[in-house]
């Protein structure tokens, strides 16, 4: 009979004694797994906001992008998807690290994301040259120069804290519950990944498909 | 801590100032002629011993209300016929440095009231002075004269852009097509 | 160490009693807020907070009810000369704004940060410092309003604030601006306390809270998060478009450029039509609660109540375009809307039959917080029904935007929140301060308020039938409204009178009313009545183990409990999402003045937004350093440190 | 009958009327609802118990009965709903049946009056006015709505329900008028500080008179005769009146404000806010903005021979 059970079986009785219990744990027991996981929801909810201007101020459009903007340039924006995808194998093999509390493999990954971060960042300046307009030419720059932001405000958060994590896993006094933090901010890696896909799809491709 | 609080208050006093000066809505102005023609010189000519002219200084350079009002009476007033949106045509561009006449706000009184030279018309009697004060600071907003904060933002026209940029004329969603109707 | 099972110094034998002192002692030692000023400030316990954020709440409450008696005061008689336009304007803005986002949201979260972690046998809630850092980020976006409105900065496009007319063509000056970044702030402030609020649900239960015997108040509060999740973001991402296209010239709702005001409208509204259950659904939390304590009966239906309440969550999304009838949408939307706007009845309906059911079987004892329940049925009954009507577009198209609306809105905001409002007031009183409200000025409370809910707002529904436009500030003579207004301004002095009463209650109640005890009421069946009242600032010394839906009606004298938590340090107990099983101990942070610091800078960042774009790069930086201060926290003795090469 | 300036429940038209029987449904089965709920309440908190004091949180007798009565009683709530359903979606479809129009008339909102434009085949016979409707009794008129500045309402409740005015989105509406009279109506949607006075009327016309007013609303303005009125029109073409006001007939062109050809002939000027007599309109030419604080109409100072001169002659303009 595993502890729980032994646990839940005693709760029915009588009273219960916890001592015995972990401290540090990952994934869906730990509640900063939970608060992360809000986050995204927000942040996702965001980004949708954002996606539906975009596609509602399109109806007011004979053609799209308007008539005298060029497509926007795909080359900085693939890059970007190329190096998220190369990037999640190097997060996925941190968070296993984490999850073995394997100390000197997450520094590694820790410094990797906070790279990876930064060269998000820069090339998402590209990508915004790459759009050929400016948020106050008329409303479809505003709302592709919205939705670009809005995915760089991830970026920028995730870089904030790779960077500020990788420092204290260097500097120390590192505690259990950090390696947690890594654990999710590999998580949020993947939500912030997986959301410019959808957006690269949306600003990039479709413009092309039915413009 | 008196002397904090003493310039605690200061500050805040200050900030009222400004913020009451900036936002209040003046609707009920002094009608025109309350405000002499005069206030303002048209020549260096006077009888008499020679005046000191004190600076004008408009009621409207401190007002966001005045300067949107100004904002709409330049495009209401078909200002815009002959100087587009600032960007100029016929008449010369209003949002650059350069100032033909002077680029404070009694010339640019002088010029809308009395006009000038090549085509300016002459608004005397035709604008109530406090409309041209207004248009005065609009004008000079065009320019960057005035804070950042009083200046109008975009309007709700179209970007004075190069030409390609702009879209097409929207067709109104669900246009309607009348049907025929009987002449009354 | 191993605490004796029971925390009650007398019912344990002589020998052990120093020790359960000894256990009390101590953990107030690690628990108690530090000493003051500065303990004030950096405290981080979900009491505390959570008070503060009721009260301020509150504060703004009384505010918004100033506004709007000065406005019944200028509509009291036509042509009145009173207020002219300008204030007019600016006064409903505030009042629509302080109501909604400053008053209504905010209060029933706090209620909820206050009370869940004692409704589920917790001592904190999930993120005690970022609880913290939401209500400053809270407080600061609402005295930035006020001091804006005294400043001559208040908003003036309404709290919806349509464009065009909020744009930066018509929006004169900084006013609209301060109204966006209001909503920013609490946006921030909403979104927090929702993540705080499920977490702590979803993990902190305490072992034996399996879902199916949550209260139904933690349900509600549960449904109320996940809907602040979903629907606030809309808002405050709209509101940054305005934002921006009043400061750097972007064209999102600028029809020449290609923008769409209409975008503006549905943007709002989807954010706006939820917002309306996000306040009525803790609500119906209160009502239950009350309900069962004063009926002494278990709530009828508990399945039915709770699929109604995740019912009205989910259908609260589909409703928005209703807002939107008499601007020409295509006749297929609005039969889909119209459709389900009625649907949104039934749920409603279900947990109504349940609550008479429950009070028929019931024993009915009829203190103070009862009365506001009933006052809650005969008020929301009016609002729900006139709802039904609107739903209606032929109708709606000559109701919408007149005070037929005004009357509708009332009544169901007032009746379905205001009035649970105050019974959980009156209710909870005693385990927020220790004290019992006077329960005769509670009927005259009650009274006075029921009376002039009724006098101010059902002569709206006729002035609206007879053609009274919202917003206006003032009317000719010859529309001949001015006899319903006149009754209507008495009724506002009445609510007025009401609510001064409240508050001398209040303040005599704090200064000398009859002590609580841990359970006034006698038959209260959730968990923060096992504890005394006020709580300790461990709220329980052990933590319950729950055997029932009702855990304090079917308990034993020596009820079962957790032993075993560190009480050296602030520990919490982290259980399994369903069935409530112990899973970790996880160690929950002490007080720290870094998210106060953070909240700050947040402030200035925001303000400064409001005049130049490049306040978001200097501000992220000013930001980021409380940020990281309050990350890298030093471990306290006793605290695990890993070293090299852990494995 | 029709003892309120402006009410949905005094119909005066098809379309209200089928607004006003939906209303008179909903409001006596909202009434039998409201009953019958409160009486269940009150009768299951005040009935009479049995003596002795139930142990708490333990279920009292009748479970099963209460089930069935909650779910009679939602079952009831479905079926009121489907009925409602049924009433609104029928009115709704009736109401945007598509008639031929007797009178097209396009009303373009500012801030804070009415521009009405008559649409004719003949170009030099479209009338333009403001802030005054006239219809054709009996006949329905299709009102195609815009907005130059900010959004507004068009809403007069005796004849038919509201329609949004937004700038740059065309929307329209039908009305009709079953007896003559006028009939008076105002903007809905909050547009700026004198949202509360911009009123209109819409006038409803027997058939020949309606025809003889749009005949006169046609022509232009004729050249006043007596001297007073003719020194008028030239203090009109002197002062800043020209700068927004056009008046036919004479130089002034004008379209920031109301088209002021036939002004004399309006029964109110300010937007609905002012009887048309000559006092009115002379505190309405001097002081404007002690009337309407922020209405665009600017103040002006005129001798008063040269005030006495324009009221005459715009007194003219019949």
């Amino acid at each position: 009979m595993s502890e729980r059970e032994s646990l839940r079986v005693a709760g029915e009785t009588g009273s219960i004694d916890v001592s015995g219990l972990p401290s540090t744990v990952f994934g869906h027991r730990a509640l900063t797994w939970w608060g992360t996981l809000g986050y995204m929801a927000a942040e996702g909810t965001t980004l949708i906001v954002c996606a539906v201007a975009y596609l509602y101020l399109q109806r007011n459009f004979a053609t799209w992008p308007p008539r005298g903007t060029p497509l926007p340039s795909l080359s900085a924006a693939t890059i970007q998807v190329v190096l998220m995808t190369a990037s999640i194998p190097v997060m996925i093999w941190t968070a296993r690290a984490s999850r073995r509390f394997d100390l000197g493999r997450i520094r590694l990954g820790m410094v990797l994301s906070s790279v990876f971060a930064l060269a998000f960042c820069v090339l998402r300046w590209f990508e915004l040259q790459s759009l050929h307009t400016r948020w106050d030419t008329n409303a479809y720059g505003s709302a592709v120069w919205a939705i670009l932001f809005a995915h760089a405000t991830l970026l920028v958060v995730q870089f904030f804290e790779g960077a500020t994590l990788a420092a204290m896993l260097f500097l120390g006094p590192v505690e259990p519950k950090h390696f947690a933090d890594v654990d999710d901010s590999c998580l949020y890696w993947y939500f912030m990944t997986g959301a410019w896909f959808v957006l690269y799809l949306l600003v990039f491709i479709s413009p092309r498909v039915w413009g | 801590m008196r002397q904090t609080l003493r310039v605690g208050l200061f500050g805040a006093g200050c900030v009222f100032a400004l913020g009451c000066q900036r936002e209040t809505r003046r609707f009920r102005e002094s009608p025109p002629a309350a405000t002499s023609e005069t206030a303002v010189t048209m020549s260096e000519l006077q009888p008499g011993p020679k005046a000191r002219d004190l600076p004008v200084l408009n009621p409207y350079e401190r007002n966001a209300y005045g300067v949107s009002e100004g904002e709409r009476l330049f495009s209401a007033y078909n200002c815009t016929g002959c100087h587009s949106h600032g960007g100029g045509g016929i008449g010369p561009a209003l949002m650059d440095d350069q100032w033909i006449y002077g680029s404070d706000p009694e010339n640019i009184f002088a010029t809308i009231v009395e006009g000038r030279p090549n085509g300016m018309p002459a608004f005397r009697g035709k604008i109530p002075n406090n409309q041209v004060w207004q248009l005065v600071a609009y004008v000079r907003s065009l320019s960057g004269l005035l804070p950042k904060d009083i200046a109008p933002a975009r309007d709700d026209h179209m970007v004075a852009g190069p030409e390609p940029q702009r879209t097409e004329p929207l067709l109104p969603k669900h246009a309607f097509t009348p049907p025929a109707a009987e002449h009354p | 160490m191993s605490a004796p099972v029971t925390a009650d110094p007398d019912l344990v034998p002589p020998a052990e009693r120093e020790g359960v002192r000894e256990l009390h002692r101590q953990l107030d030692r690690v628990w108690r807020d530090g000493p003051g000023l500065r303990g004030w400030l950096m405290s981080v316990d979900h009491k505390s907070l959570g008070k503060r954020y009721v009260i301020t709440a509150f504060v703004f409450f009384l505010l918004g009810g100033l506004e709007a008696a000065m406005m019944r005061a200028q509509l009291s008689r036509p042509e009145n000369g009173l207020i002219g336009p300008d204030l007019y304007n600016q006064l409903f803005t505030m009042h629509g704004t302080t109501m909604m986002f400053l008053f209504a949201v905010p209060v029933m979260s706090a209620m909820g940060l206050y009370l869940v972690p004692l409704m589920i046998g917790s001592r904190d809630v999930a993120f005690p410092r970022l609880n913290a850092y939401g209500y400053y980020v809270y407080l600061i976006g609402g005295l930035f309003l006020y001091v804006s409105f005294f400043l001559n900065v208040g908003p003036d496009a309404g709290w919806f604030a349509y464009t065009p007319l909020s744009g930066p063509a018509f929006g004169v000056g900084k006013r609209v601006d301060v109204w966006a970044q209001t909503i920013t702030f609490t946006e921030i402030a909403g979104l927090i306390s929702a993540v705080e609020l499920i977490t702590t649900i979803f993990k902190q239960r305490a072992p034996g809270m399996s879902l199916n015997r949550m209260p139904l108040f933690v349900w509600s509060i549960l449904v109320m998060a996940f809907m602040i999740l979903f629907a606030m973001p809309w808002v405050a991402v709209d509101s940054q478009f305005l934002a921006m296209d009043r400061l750097i010239g972007t064209h999102f709702f600028n029809q020449a450029e290609g923008g769409d005001a209409l975008l503006w409208q549905h943007i709002f509204w989807f954010f706006g039509h939820p917002e309306v259950y996000i306040i009525f659904i803790p609500a119906l939390g209160y009502v239950s609660t009350v309900i069962a304590t004063f009926t002494r009966r278990e709530i009828f239906g508990y399945p039915a109540m709770i699929l109604s309440l995740v019912a009205t969550g989910f259908l609260g999304f589909g409703l928005w375009v209703h807002h939107m009838f008499a601007t020409n949408i295509p006749q297929m939307g609005e039969s889909f809307f119209t459709a389900a706007s009625a649907m949104i009845a039934i749920p409603t309906g279900v947990q109504f039959f349940c609550w008479i059911a429950t009070i028929w079987g019931g024993r009915p004892r009829f203190a103070t917080p009862f009365l506001f329940i009933l006052g809650f049925f005969a008020v929301f009954i009016i609002g729900g029904l006139s709802g039904v009507m609107i739903a209606s577009v032929p109708f709606d198209l000559q109701v919408h935007d007149t005070f037929f609306i005004v009357a509708h809105l009332h009544y169901v905001l007032l009746g379905g929140a205001v009035f649970p409002l105050f019974s959980a007031f009156y209710y909870w009183f005693p385990k927020f301060t220790g004290r019992v409200l006077s329960e005769r000025l509670g009927r005259w409370n009650f009274a006075l308020f029921f009376i002039g809910v009724n006098l101010t707002f059902f002569p709206m529904h006729l002035l609206g039938l007879h053609g009274m436009p919202r917003r206006i500030y003032t009317y000719l003579e010859g529309t001949g409204w001015g006899s319903l207004n006149l009754l209507a301004s008495i009724g506002a002095v009445t609510i007025f009178v009401s609510v001064v009463i409240f508050l001398v209650n209040v303040a005599r109640t704090l200064r000398n009313g009859e002590l609580a005890g841990d359970d006034p009421w006698g038959s209260s069946s959730t968990l923060e009545w096992a504890t005394t009242s006020p709580p300790p600032a461990y709220n329980f010394a052990h933590l319950p183990v729950v055997q029932g839906r009702y855990p304090l009606w079917s308990r034993p004298l020596d009820p079962p409990v957790v032993t075993g938590l560190r009480t050296d340090q602030r520990e919490l107990l982290i259980t399994t999402l369903l069935d409530a099983v112990p899973d970790h101990r996880h160690r929950t942070p002490d007080p720290t003045i870094w998210p106060l610091l953070a909240a700050l800078a947040t402030g200035v960042t925001f303000i400064a937004l409001i005049f130049t774009p490049w306040a978001a790069v200097i501000g992220g930086v000013l930001v980021a350093g409380p940020l990281i201060a309050w990350g890298w926290g030093k471990p306290k003795p006793g605290d695990p440190v890993v070293t090299e090469g852990i494995k | 009958m029709r003892d309120w300036l402006q009410s949905a429940l005094q119909p005066a038209g098809p379309e209200a009327a089928r607004v006003h029987a939906l209303w008179v449904f909903m409001l006596w089965i909202s009434i039998i609802v409201f009953v019958l709920v409160l009486g269940a309440l009150a009768w299951g908190t005040f009935r009479r118990r049995a003596p002795g004091n139930v142990t708490i949180g333990e279920g009292s007798p009748g479970e099963r009965g209460m089930k069935r009565a909650v779910s009679a009683a939602v079952g009831a709530t479905v079926l009121v709903l489907f009925a409602f359903l049924v009433f609104d979606f029928s009115t709704g479809r009736a109401l945007t049946a598509r008639r031929t129009p007797a009178v097209q008339i396009e009303v373009t909102g500012h801030q804070w009056w009415w521009e009405v434009n008559y649409y004719n085949a003949v170009p030099n016979r479209r009338v333009t006015t403001a802030n005054e409707i006239h219809i054709p009794v009996g006949r329905p008129v299709l009102i195609r709505l815009n907005s130059q500045d900010v959004i507004h309402s068009f809403w007069a409740p005796d004849l038919n329900g509201k329609r949004d005015l937004i700038p740059g989105k065309e929307s329209s509406l039908w009305i009709q008028a079953d007896s003559p009279g006028v009939y008076h109506g105002q903007c809905a949607e909050f547009c700026g500080y004198q949202h509360a006075k911009m009123a209109f009327i819409v006038v409803a016309d027997r058939p020949d008179d309606f025809a003889r007013w749009y005949a006169a609303q046609a022509d232009t303005a004729s050249t006043p005769t007596d001297s007073l009125a003719l020194r008028g029109q030239e203090v009109f073409l002197s002062s800043p009146c020209v700068m927004c006001h056009s008046i036919h007939g004479t130089p002034a062109g004008a379209t920031l404000g109301p088209d002021l050809t036939h002004l004399a002939s309006r029964r109110y000027i300010a937007a609905g806010s002012l009887p048309n007599t000559r006092g009115n309109l002379a505190g309405w030419v001097l002081d404007a903005q002690g009337i309407k604080p922020g209405a665009k109409m600017p103040p002006n100072s005129l001798t008063p021979a040269d005030l006495q001169a324009l009221l005459a002659y715009l007194g003219t303009l019949k």
